[in-house]
């Protein structure tokens, strides 16, 4: 019964993200999200991932948040939906419904005893191919935040012949 | 309530991704539709950990899991920089006015 | 020998192409020199491979399953029309010097040009269906290119588009016809098709023999895709020449003699073909009658007698057509080459503002006098014993009803070509126009194909024994020219025929008198002006496409929300489909 | 070396050329070196990747897959790496030497060679991932490095909406190819391909999971209507990533769709016919859109739509109908699409460079100032009209042999329908000829457009990769069988994945 507690209460608090118009408290609400999450991850027997998505996706996703918000200042008084709603809803209740549908009519596999390999072991040696691919992520998004924001002329030379 | 684990994990990613992409649609602010990519974001990693408890392979689920936290964040990152560079030079962060290219 | 003639046909005009595209603009004199000298010697490679027709391919190079054999083989429809349109385009080419003397980008215009000749040398020789589709598709691009030459024409734009877009539609019958074909037989022989047509299915084979029919009636201009030709007359005057007498046009009717033997037996098909050419002859004819611009008068006429090839063909006439072909590429050179010296000249192709030029340039009206003869039919020119034969075989292999509307055909030929005549050269000068005869270039051109309209038919016994002993498939006979002259001369058809011809004559001389007829056709002849509503039918697939285009424009909304909706119907959509077909 | 070591290098040494060119690049900049060694770095980075990927296609003609296994991820150098990682560093390697006078002298050029490095080799190891989560990470390599690219003109307004537009559709099929994957992952517990499409049976979570392949890497092969990011980024990039997206990207998008669907292959019976139909829609939607354009660049990259519908269709055919020679005509299409696609954004872009960009002016490039380009930039002029004219299948083009062998592939089917759509194909071909025609003709117009007059020159290196790209395009014309070899076995690869 609890977990649905945390189920519902991580749903809630994405819905709150979603709804509330304060980017500010939109941010919270996600790192709140986060939190459920990474405890709900816990609680499936995933503690190491846990971990980190708490310190990453509450954690410095949050600061982050916080950090673009404060550059760009809050956003305006709430406008009319590009979208008409209903047509939002209907797109949504049809593709999670027919998702879900599929998803749960063939019936999920019977929960399966662990295969006892250690977390370190298959993230740093058997998947080390991702984990390389990792670096090559975060080198490409350093840069691509470091080309973004660059400040300063373009076409510094070119005028000159 | 004879739910298993499994199957409330596989509710929640469907919700998650679903809150996601309603925000996707509804979004008029860009710092709102990285927020809607975060959400979505932990759909994912949830589905994989919640698929690793189901067969037995959770530290696999794990370490896929971790991967797209890594990707997730360094999207984010780069989607932010990208909406405050917008702000700097178009002037604001609404996807209003940004959606001068058409046609 | 043979096969390096062969390859010498087709590469000497592409290796000129090449190299004055290479030359480029600055050097005039050279560029002229080199189109001339590079034309000539293809079209003497051409004749030289005469003497070695034969059916069986010579070159062939193995490129593996997809594109098969890529084969050449020099026989006798082969050999003869590359023979055309090397020898006819060299003349083009020739005339060029003189017309288009002094123009911007003449690299472009001979590089075309000389890349257009080899194309169609390389489409009549090759005996692939792959290659027979791709030198279709050069040709196609080459008379785009060169239709479009005063490309800040907008008119002249319009019309190469035009004859691109309905060529290649047409082309897509041509690419059905052929890769099912290839699906059944496992080959792009051409001899393989003629030998093992009985092997396809005859509802497959019947798809591909009405695909062929539409990609030839396409490129031949032919009833209903006619539109194309009147517009390609934006092209300067030799292209003009070239399109109609030497390349493209020919490729159709060329097309449908080349398949006859396979495609005879498909029920209903040569009564399409005989209804194809009935048609476009009939039609053409009529739109002739009544138009004012010299160049337009003449292609309705190429379209008129491509209708009548088209129609030996139905009539199992091949030798009748492909003779009428002969004559047709010669004389219809000499008209559109003379057309152009009067064009050049007179500054306008309108005709009502001509009018009494024969004096001021009568070695064009002499020429040009020779050519209509013998377009209207008359002995003893080439287009008399060659109409004579389409018309016998009409009547020996097709029904009656389509004889006659091709008699009638030949009457009102007459009659349009000598009004045409008429009305350039002689009467009152309308305008002052300060005219001069043609230049020495021209009248090198011009010449040559005055005397060849007087004498190509003395070669129909060759040309027939050609035919015969190189295209085992069509059943055909050797006669000799004797015998085609006794044939004709002594068939009533002939006389029937000159009696029509000749009363078309006379509607011509006594038409003040037959204003009350005149006025009685009036109607029609408005019809007619208007392309009898085809031209209608063109724009308005055009302008539907362009409307539905942009409004479709709408979609690309541009907001960000919207995309992401558009992803999720792409899900629903897949999600349904999957769930449906499971 | 043995071949499991140059394998490894092939993946990594991309990804470390691209690490010290920024470097260098980056010291150059702070000591504010003149002309950056980044530019030729980047270019004999790309030779040195070549290289060794030439070794290894050796080694596999000769010799079969090569395959290579970290900790349990396999990865397999087949002929699909053959083609896709063949194209991607052709046109990597030829859109670096292009950038080298047009990216000269932008702030972060240091960072654009290091990322056209890192996304190129990211499309390399796509091509050879042989486990479904590898394949998305590198999948996800490739989006992020190209996210930046995209916006390079980081103060155009253009540019950095049409960046924001690509980034969220683009994350956002990744989240969905995400969730598909571990549907599989959650009934099956396996990654690998090939075991997965040995075990796998029907079962509906698993067809949600083919629709989410779909869909998700749909976004990114731009299948309409998931296209909708596509104009946008393709027209607002810089030429060479113009290119490169256009060329590759689209491309690697649809293979690890192709590779996904692999491994549900005995999940449904009806992979195929959705190809199909979405390769009919793609074509139609292509054509039309690009019809009505007036910006060269927007023009070309709603081509790009239709000419994935072309592919579409032949992978379609020969998933649906186990026709090789679909599959080949497929390949051989997105090889030649690579060429003619490429070469047509890098002419293109070179116009651009020459009119606008080396003026310092962010305008597009649009169909009038085209009129009259021929006569000052011949090459350019040349290499735009071989390109579109191969895009439209005219022969003797190699666009038109690889339309053809798809065509064939439609054919042997013998089944009503397929040849119904590939005559609506070739109807299609004929379509496009109604704005790529136009298009050349305004380039040999007499009259030049005034932007053309004030036009600056074209140096020297920019028109190398034309000059190549034109020839490639029509020796393959002449002599289509060349480049079986690399299409053939590609076609094998692909049917193996499909079981057939």
């Amino acid at each position: 019964m609890w977990q649905i507690v945390i189920l519902v209460g991580m749903l809630i608090c994405a819905v709150m993200a979603v709804r509330t118009q304060k980017l500010l408290i939109s941010a919270l609400w996600l790192a709140g999200a986060s939190a459920l999450v990474a405890l709900w991850m816990y609680l499936l027997g995933a503690p190491e991932i846990a971990v980190i998505e708490l310190s990453v996706g509450a954690g410095l996703v949050t600061v982050l948040f916080v950090f673009a918000i404060n550059i760009s200042g809050e956003g305006g008084a709430p406008a009319k939906e590009l979208l008409p709603r209903s047509v939002s809803w209907g797109l949504i209740v049809l593709s999670i419904g027919l998702l879900a549908w599929m998803g749960f009519s063939g019936g999920l596999p019977l929960p399966a005893s662990m295969d006892g390999t250690i977390f370190k072991s298959v993230f740093w040696q058997d998947r080390a191919a991702d984990v390389l691919l990792q670096i090559v992520i975060i080198f490409a998004g350093a840069l691509g935040i470091l080309g973004l924001l660059a400040e300063g002329k373009s076409h510094t030379t070119k005028g000159e012949d | 309530m004879s739910l298993s684990m499994t199957t409330l994990s596989i509710i929640g990613v469907l919700g998650l991704i679903g809150i996601g992409l309603y925000a996707l649609l509804a979004a008029q602010h860009m710092i709102k539709v990285i927020i809607a990519l975060q959400i979505l974001a932990k759909g994912a990693i949830l589905a994989f950990v919640a698929a690793g408890q189901a067969n037995g392979h959770v530290s696999l689920g794990q370490s896929m899991a971790l991967t797209i936290v890594v990707a997730d964040t360094i999207v984010a990152v780069v989607g932010l920089s990208l909406a405050v560079q917008a702000r700097r030079y178009i002037g604001s962060m609404n996807i209003r006015s940004l959606s001068n290219l058409k046609r | 020998m043979a096969s390096t003639l062969l390859l010498l046909t087709i590469g000497i005009p592409w290796a000129g192409a090449v190299i004055i595209w290479l030359i480029g603009d600055e050097y005039q004199k050279l560029l002229h020199g080199i189109a001339v000298a590079f034309s000539v010697a293809a079209g003497v490679a051409a004749l030289m491979l005469i003497p070695y027709a034969t059916g069986t391919p010579i070159i062939s190079v193995d490129t593996g399953p997809v594109f098969g054999v890529f084969t050449f083989a020099p026989d006798g429809l082969g050999v003869f029309l590359a023979a055309v349109a090397t020898v006819i385009g060299s003349l083009a080419v020739i005339f060029s010097v003189d017309y288009m003397k002094g123009e911007d980008q003449i690299a472009r215009y001979y590089a075309f040009v000389l890349f257009f000749i080899g194309s169609m040398a390389g489409l009549v020789m090759t005996t692939n269906l792959l290659l027979v589709f791709v030198f279709w598709e050069i040709t196609a691009l080459c008379s785009y290119a060169l239709i479009s030459f005063h490309n800040d024409d907008p008119k002249a734009v319009a019309g190469g588009m035009k004859a691109l877009i309905i060529t290649q539609f047409g082309g897509v019958g041509l690419l059905l016809g052929a890769l099912l074909i290839h699906s059944y037989l496992g080959s792009y022989e051409l001899n393989d098709l003629l030998a093992r047509w009985n092997d396809i299915p005859a509802g497959v084979l019947s798809v591909a023999a009405f695909g062929f029919l539409a990609a030839a009636a396409a490129k031949s201009a032919q009833f209903p895709f006619q539109t194309w030709l009147p517009d390609a007359m934006e092209a300067p005057t030799p292209i003009s020449a070239l399109i109609h007498a030497a390349t493209m046009v020919n490729a159709g009717v060329y097309l449908l003699a080349r398949f006859y033997p396979a495609f005879c037996n498909v029920p209903g098909w040569k009564t399409a073909v005989v209804i194809v050419g009935v048609f476009s002859a009939l039609l053409a004819a009529i739109m002739a009658v009544v138009a004012t611009d010299l160049k337009r008068v003449l292609a309705y006429s190429t379209v008129s007698q491509l209708g009548y090839m088209v129609y030996a063909v139905g009539t199992g006439g091949i030798f009748a057509s492909q003779f009428h072909l002969f004559s047709h590429s010669v004389f219809k050179a000499l008209l559109f080459l003379g057309a152009g010296a009067v064009i050049h000249a007179a500054g306008t192709r309108d005709m009502r503002e001509m009018g009494g030029l024969g004096k001021k340039m009568p070695v064009v009206r002499n020429v040009f006098i020779l050519g209509s003869l013998a377009l209207a039919g008359l002995p003893i020119m080439n287009g008399f014993w060659s109409k004579e034969l389409v018309l016998e075989s009409g009547l020996a292999g097709g029904p009656m009803w389509a004889y006659i509307a091709m008699l009638i055909g030949a009457g009102i030929t007459a009659f349009y070509t000598f009004r045409c005549v008429y009305l350039v050269f002689y009467g009152e000068p309308r305008k002052e126009l300060h005219v001069h005869d043609a230049g020495p270039f021209m009248k090198t051109a011009l010449i040559p194909l005055a005397a060849l309209s007087l004498v190509t038919w003395l070669a129909a016994g060759p040309f027939s024994l050609l035919l015969k002993n190189t295209l085992p498939y069509h059943e055909l006979e050797a006669v000799s020219t004797m015998f085609v002259v006794e044939e004709v001369l002594k068939a009533p058809a002939t006389w029937i025929a000159m009696v029509v011809i000749a009363l078309g004559l006379i509607a011509w001389w006594q038409r003040d008198k037959l204003t009350g007829l005149g006025k009685s056709l009036k109607g029609l002849g408005d019809i007619a002006a208007d392309s009898f509503g085809f031209e209608a039918i063109n724009r308005g697939v055009v302008a539907g496409v362009q409307s539905t285009a942009e409004s479709l424009r709408a979609t690309q909304t541009g907001v960000l929300n919207w995309n992401v909706a558009s992803i999720l119907i792409g899900l629903i959509v897949v999600m349904v489909i999957l769930v449906m077909g499971a | 070396m043995d071949v499991n070591t140059l394998f490894l290098w092939l993946l990594i040494l991309p990804f470390a050329g691209a690490m010290v060119t920024y470097l260098v690049g980056r010291v150059a900049v702070i000591n504010k070196v003149k002309d950056n060694p980044a530019r030729w770095l980047a270019f004999f980075v790309f030779l040195g990747v070549d290289y060794i990927f030439i070794l290894l296609a050796q080694q596999f003609l000769s010799s079969g897959p090569i395959d290579l296994t970290v900790g349990t991820v396999a990865l397999q150098f087949d002929g699909i790496s053959l083609v896709l990682g063949g194209s991607a560093l052709l046109l990597g390697t030829l859109s670096s030497l292009f950038s080298v006078d047009y990216i000269a002298g932008d702030t972060g050029e240091e960072k654009f060679y290091a990322m056209i490095i890192a996304m190129m080799g990211a499309v390399v190891g796509l091509s050879c991932a042989n486990d479904l989560f590898n394949l998305w990470v590198w999948f996800e390599t490739m989006a992020i490095t190209s996210y930046m690219l995209v916006a390079f003109y980081s103060t155009q307004p253009g540019a950095l909406e049409a960046g924001v537009k690509y980034l969220v559709q683009s994350a956002t099929g990744s989240i969905l190819v995400m969730i598909g994957i571990a549907f599989v992952f959650l009934v099956t517990g396996e990654t690998n391909l090939d075991i997965l499409q040995k075990t796998t049976a029907p079962a509906s979570i698993l067809l949600a999971a083919g629709a989410l392949f779909i869909i998700g890497f749909g976004v990114k092969a731009a299948l309409v209507p998931m296209h909708t990011w596509l104009p946008d980024a393709h027209s607002q990039a810089p030429s060479g990533v113009s290119a490169l997206l256009s060329g590759i990207v689209i491309e690697a998008g649809l293979v690890a769709m192709m590779k996904a669907l692999g491994a549900l292959a005995h999940v449904s019976l009806s992979w195929g016919v959705i190809l199909l139909l979405f390769g009919a829609v793609n074509m139609t939607y292509g054509n039309l859109m690009a019809l009505r354009q007036n910006q060269v660049k927007r023009l070309l990259a709603f081509s790009s739509l239709s000419h994935v519908g072309y592919m579409l269709i032949g992978f379609g055919v020969a998933i649906q109908f186990s026709i090789l020679n679909g599959a080949a005509g497929g390949f051989f299409h997105l090889l030649t699409h690579t060429m003619m696609k490429g070469l047509a954004f890098l002419a293109a872009g070179a116009m651009l460079y020459a009119l606008y960009i080396s003026k310092q002016k962010h305008g597009p490039l649009m169909l009038e100032d085209l009129n009259g380009a021929s006569r000052k930039y011949p090459m350019a002029a040349l290499g735009l009209s071989v390109a579109v004219l191969g895009l439209g299948g005219l022969p003797p083009l190699a666009g038109f042999m690889s339309k053809w062998q798809i065509f064939v592939a439609g054919f042997e089917t013998q089944n009503t329908w397929v040849i119904l759509l590939v005559v609506y194909a070739a109807l299609n071909s004929v379509l496009s000829l109604g704005y790529y025609a136009p298009m050349v003709n305004r380039m040999y117009r007499l009259e030049p457009s005034a932007t053309v007059s004030e036009g600056k020159e074209l140096g020297f290196v920019i028109q190398i990769p034309l000059v190549i790209l034109t020839s490639a395009i029509v020796a393959i014309g002449l002599w289509p069988s060349a480049v079986s070899f690399i299409t053939t076995p590609a076609a094998a690869a692909l049917l193996k994945a499909f079981g057939g």
